[in-house]
């Protein structure tokens, strides 16, 4: 009952969050290109419908299953993410005392089907769009899975619920401060923005999107903003202390710590600059990597001294 | 239940039908290229740049499925738990460091 | 689901494995067979985990190190057909066997 | 009911407009992008219109015609300061001085209201090559690669510049209306994964004679390359700002260089990237970030001197993005210099004696893929 | 039949019906990824077993080694996306014959044996257990790995990467002139061509 409860919750959590997100996405590169940003409210909905009414393209023998396959697996994954995050300790859709290894699951299963969907189309554009990806998507993930360990020391377990209680006293962001700016950075790369958007950039014309229209091309943004949401009440609930606060119930904590991280992903892609992929793998391995070694020594060490 | 609702979900945005949706003809399917005709399927033996990137990524990612246990007995075990990880994790960067000096990290 | 049952479906995993391994000329495609094989263990070794053994730890370590063979297993396969085809430009096992000179 | 809600909001929302750009209308057309009642769209499969601006040669006409049978119906070409080619029909021209925002979106609500018939395709409804029915299969194809499967060839192998391995070389002409390259250059690529193996120029840009002042071009070649980069909205600005110099507005130039500072463009270009006279990609970026309010012509380009260098040298080796980056970091009258159109016979030589130009380092490469090609023997 | 049975069922069928189809199709990504429905519906079946840790770690295991795979088949294979249809496949019926075997020989084992029915608790921590066991008692399993893993990469960037410490793998022994953090473009020409040709038509 408690779960059907949760079910529903989340999604119109996911619902409202995919509008939000689309509205920021309006809103917030008009605020840095100090355009008006009066439209935000409304025009993604037009937008959308536009899309909706456009027909679908096709190109020269594609590989049909994957091209249809790639937004739905897309967005399942992002509600897959999504079902793990506990609304109150009671509360969650998918109980799982494995929650951030079912996560960094649907991480891995995301670089899947990015690269599909630039795979089937079978054209040039797409098709560098997804390789390119790959080489992005899969270092970065390893830099979530030791930022979302560093979560697990304290909680003494891999449940999201055990994580948030872990928080009661202090907020793993300031536990691990860098692992925050990780994690947001293994969130601008699974929803494909900014800075780690490998796969569907200016300069490949769209990337993996360059050959599709229409719906197929709404269902593929639906997704991308529907994995944004997923990530944000992911970071909320790791490092924000989820649904703690007092007062309000638990969700709408939750609602309010997403919103947040929300806006900052909004705002970190719009904000920084894209290097060049071959450069940007050499930087997550060499920079990155060894930063989050360090992060999680310092938890580690932490724990042992004073835990 | 999640995973149902969400692909239904999908599937049925992504299959929405088109009110001036007609047969695609064959010059509708040319790939994109900003005007230009290509002469060949894109599918090919695609020279992939970071391939060793990926088997160094293979090898040093099975580490995780020893770190989770790990993360949850870490409290319990203490500076055992600290050491024994710190030197497994050490032989890793071995390997991440010769992968550096060896030029893995790079466009091939 | 009981022992027997899960057992079967590994069986047939491995046997549709060996049948990859043995048949395909593609190193590549040889490889998908040895894994698909590993995949029938892997659930053998949990079904007996899981209903024979009590959830004993070692079953698990077990699983573990399968995966971690068919990760090493990809690896070094996959470094071995790169150099291969860099000195010879083919992928099949045939052309492995030649390099031996 | 949720078909009608979507096709009463639909035409609310901006007009998706793919520019196809010809002679002396970039700067146009990016201005023309101010307005929200349109969105550019980067592939023209997203496009509701195709806007074709400014005069294009004769040789664009077919790239043209095949640029607007990609776009999916409903779909309609506006004509702004340009002569229809032949076969269009149903034409909604504008003249260069007037504003074509209004047709624009005055043809896409009659096409969504089905007033306006959807223009049909241009070219005959036949695959490159034929193929149903043919081989084995049906499938057109032959044996393992041989064939036209689906109407095309197989890509084969060559040699690589790189690494040694001889995998795939996918060759295609690419532009001359992609987006991200200036409008008119047609480059042949030879790409193995993501790396320019060689490139061809086979039509170079178009001439732009941009007569604006000097720093509303500047900032308008800042904001390419930080579309390169990503930054979408920085460009934004930087194009209004452009737009606001050239009516002779006040600009604050000091804060858009700090805007771009701070969002690590520059660091984000990798060192030593096609390099020219000694300077790279980040260099002139930065020279163009320095000189931004500065009133007066850029100093010595490389096309003043002697022998300029040639743009297919620089691109040889790079990967994509970086190639891109290094085309447009060329202003366009230096671009122009750099791209000559290559005769084929003048091609097959190419790389062999002229180390002289510059250093950059694959061009030794080069000349060794082409040892190997003759020199390589073996047996299998 | 409970609502476990049936999921059990299901998911044995997709796990032998794409690790079937891995041998039949033409394209390899497909066969990569058909290979990993197999691996994912093997770990949702461990999932109905009471192992969650195992089950999930599978499946993002799984996703990366498919994703790989993939990207290896695309390279090496002729053909890559079956454009044309083939089959690249040497003594056929010998290899079904000792897929036949195997699976009746193992199946026949597996129905004729009487196993103690020792069932796993489903209260039981699992994955503290597990964490417990690598630390302790199969500690030195735990760094054997680790070496293993070490091992491994050093192994594979030997072979793959061309560059090594003394020159290109392909070509004669060169002096050391290894810059780290060089450009890539910018290594050393390569000076001979090895082995190159190019006819490719077998089978």
């Amino acid at each position: 009952m408690t779960q059907m409860l949760a079910i529903l919750i989340l999604l119109l959590f996911l619902t409202a969050g995919i509008a939000a997100a689309a509205m920021l996405d309006r809103a917030i590169p008009a605020l840095v290109a100090g355009r008006p940003m009066k439209s935000s409210l409304s025009a993604p909905f037009a937008v959308a419908a536009a899309m909706a009414i456009a027909p679908k393209s096709d190109t020269e023998h594609p590989d049909r299953v994957g091209w249809v396959l790639a937004p739905i697996l897309y967005f399942t994954l992002a509600a897959v993410g999504l079902s793990v995050v506990p609304l109150s300790p009671r509360l969650v859709a998918a109980p799982s005392e494995v929650g951030i290894v079912l996560w960094g699951a649907c991480e891995a299963l995301t670089v899947v089907a990015v690269f599909l969907h630039g795979w089937s189309a079978n054209a040039p554009l797409p098709l560098m769009g997804a390789y390119r990806y790959v080489a992005i998507g899969l270092p970065a993930m390893l830099l979530s899975m030791f930022v979302l360990i560093g979560a697990a020391l304290p909680a003494q377990s891999l449940g999201l619920v055990e994580i948030v209680e872990s928080q009661r006293d202090v907020w793993n962001v300031v536990r691990q401060p860098a692992g925050l700016v990780l994690f947001l950075m293994l969130g601008l790369s699974v929803s494909l923005r900014g800075p780690f958007d490998y796969a569907d950039p200016y300069d490949l014309a769209g990337g993996t999107q360059a050959e599709v229209s229409g719906a197929a091309r709404l269902s593929w943004r639906l997704a991308r903003l529907a994995m944004l949401v997923s990530v944000s009440a992911m970071t909320a609930t790791v490092f924000l202390g989820g649904y703690l606060g007092p007062v309000l119930p638990g969700f709408v904590w939750l609602a309010l710590k997403s919103a947040l991280v929300l806006v900052a992903l909004v705002a970190a892609g719009n904000w920084f600059a894209r290097m060049p992929p071959a450069r940007m793998m050499s930087f997550l391995w060499l920079a990155l990597l060894p930063l989050s070694f360090l992060m999680l020594a310092a938890v580690g060490v932490e724990l042992l001294l004073w835990g | 239940m999640i995973v149902l609702v969400a692909a239904t979900v999908a599937a049925l945005v992504r299959s929405a039908r088109s009110p001036f949706a007609a047969p695609i003809t064959e010059p509708q399917k040319v790939p994109f290229l900003g005007g230009g005709a290509p002469t060949t399927h894109a599918w090919q033996r695609y020279h992939v740049r970071y391939y060793p990137m990926t088997l160094l990524f293979i090898a040093f990612e099975m580490e995780m499925m020893f770190m989770y246990p790990w993360a949850v007995v870490f409290v319990e075990e203490g500076g055992k738990a600290m050491m024994e990880m710190g030197m497994f994790l050490a032989i890793l960067s071995v390997g991440i460091l010769y992968g550096w000096r060896e030029g893995v990290f790079r466009w091939q | 689901m009981t022992l027997s049952s899960v057992l079967i479906v590994a069986a047939a995993l491995i046997g549709i494995g060996l049948y990859g391994a043995l048949s395909q000329q593609s190193f590549v495609m040889l490889m998908m067979g040895l894994e698909l094989m590993l995949n029938g263990a892997l659930l053998a070794v949990i079904g007996f985990w899981s209903f024979a053994l009590g959830g004993a730890p070692e079953g698990q370590l077990l699983a573990i190190i399968i995966m971690a063979v068919m990760a090493v297993d990809m690896a070094v396969g996959f470094a071995l057909v790169t150099a291969v085809y860099r000195k010879r430009q083919a992928d099949t096992t045939e052309s492995l066997g030649t390099l031996k000179n | 009911m949720a078909v009608r809600l979507l096709e009463k909001s639909a035409p609310s929302a901006p007009v998706s407009v793919f520019a196809a750009v010809g002679a002396g209308s970039r700067g146009r057309v990016e201005r023309l992008f101010y307005d929200p009642r349109l969105t550019r769209v980067l592939s023209v499969r997203q496009a509701n219109v195709l806007l074709v601006a400014g005069s294009l040669r004769d040789e664009d006409h077919d790239d043209l015609r095949r640029l607007h049978d990609q776009m999916p119906p409903p779909r309609a070409t506006v004509w702004w300061g340009s002569d229809p080619i032949f076969g269009f029909d149903d034409l909604t021209t504008i003249a260069v001085e007037d504003d074509p925002v209004a047709a624009i979106v005055a043809a896409h609500r009659a096409l969504i209201m089905v007033e306006r018939a959807s223009e049909p395709d241009l070219l005959p409804n036949e695959p490159a090559n034929p193929w149903r029915g043919e081989g084995p299969h049906g499938q057109g194809g032959k044996g393992m690669m041989g064939g036209t499967p689906y109407g095309r060839p197989m890509a084969m192998t060559n040699d690589d510049l790189r690494d040694g391995l001889a995998l795939d070389a996918y060759t295609a002409p690419f532009g001359p209306f992609l987006p991200m390259l200036p409008p008119g250059l047609k480059l042949s690529l030879t790409l193995q994964g993501d790396v320019v193996q060689k490139a061809e120029v086979l039509r170079p840009p178009l001439a732009q004679h941009d007569d604006g002042p000097t720093r509303a071009l500047r900032l308008r070649r800042v904001a390419r390359l930080l579309r390169i980069l990503g930054l979408d909205a920085h460009a934004d600005r930087l194009q209004d700002a452009s737009r606001a110099s050239e009516c002779g507005e006040e600009v604050d130039f000091a804060k858009l260089r700090r805007l771009v500072r701070w969002s690590g463009a520059l660091a984000a270009i990798p060192p030593g990237l096609g390099v020219v006279d000694g300077r790279d990609v980040r260099s002139r970026m930065r020279r163009w970030l320095d000189e931004l309010g500065v009133q007066r012509p850029d100093p010595a380009d490389p096309a003043s001197s002697e022998q300029p260098a040639r743009l297919v040298d620089l691109l040889e080796g790079l990967e994509w993005t970086e190639a891109i980056l290094v085309i447009n970091s060329f202003d366009d009258k230096a671009l122009l210099a750099m791209a000559p159109v290559e005769k084929e016979d003048g091609n097959a030589e190419k790389g062999e004696g002229e180390h002289h130009h510059h250093d950059h380092s694959s061009r030794d490469h080069h000349s060794a893929g082409h040892a190997m090609n003759h020199g390589g023997g073996g047996s299998a | 039949m409970g609502l476990i049975d049936i999921a059990f069922i299901l998911l044995s069928a997709v796990a032998v019906i794409s690790g079937w189809r891995v041998f039949v199709t033409d394209s390899m990504v497909r066969a990569s990824f058909l290979l990993l429905l197999s691996f994912v519906a093997v770990a949702l079946i461990i999932l109905l077993m009471a192992a969650p840790y195992i089950g999930v770690a599978t499946i993002f295991m799984m996703a990366v080694e498919m994703m790989v795979m993939a990207l290896f088949m695309v390279m090496f294979m002729m053909n890559p996306a079956g454009l044309n249809p083939m089959m690249m496949v040497h003594q056929n019926r010998f290899a079904i014959g000792a897929g036949v075997v195997a699976f009746a020989g193992l199946s026949l084992a597996a129905l004729a044996t009487d196993f103690v029915d020792n069932r796993v608790d489903p209260a039981k921590r699992v994955v503290h257990d597990l964490g417990i066991e690598l630390l302790g008692p199969s500690m030195l399993t735990f760094e054997t790995a680790g070496v293993t893993l070490l091992a491994t990469m050093v192994g594979a960037v030997v072979l793959s990467a061309r560059s090594g410490r003394f020159g290109a793998s392909d070509e004669g022994s060169l002096p050391p002139g290894l810059e780290p953090g060089g450009e890539p473009a910018g290594r050393k020409p390569e000076e001979s061509g090895g082995h190159h040709h190019h006819h490719h038509m077998h089978g």
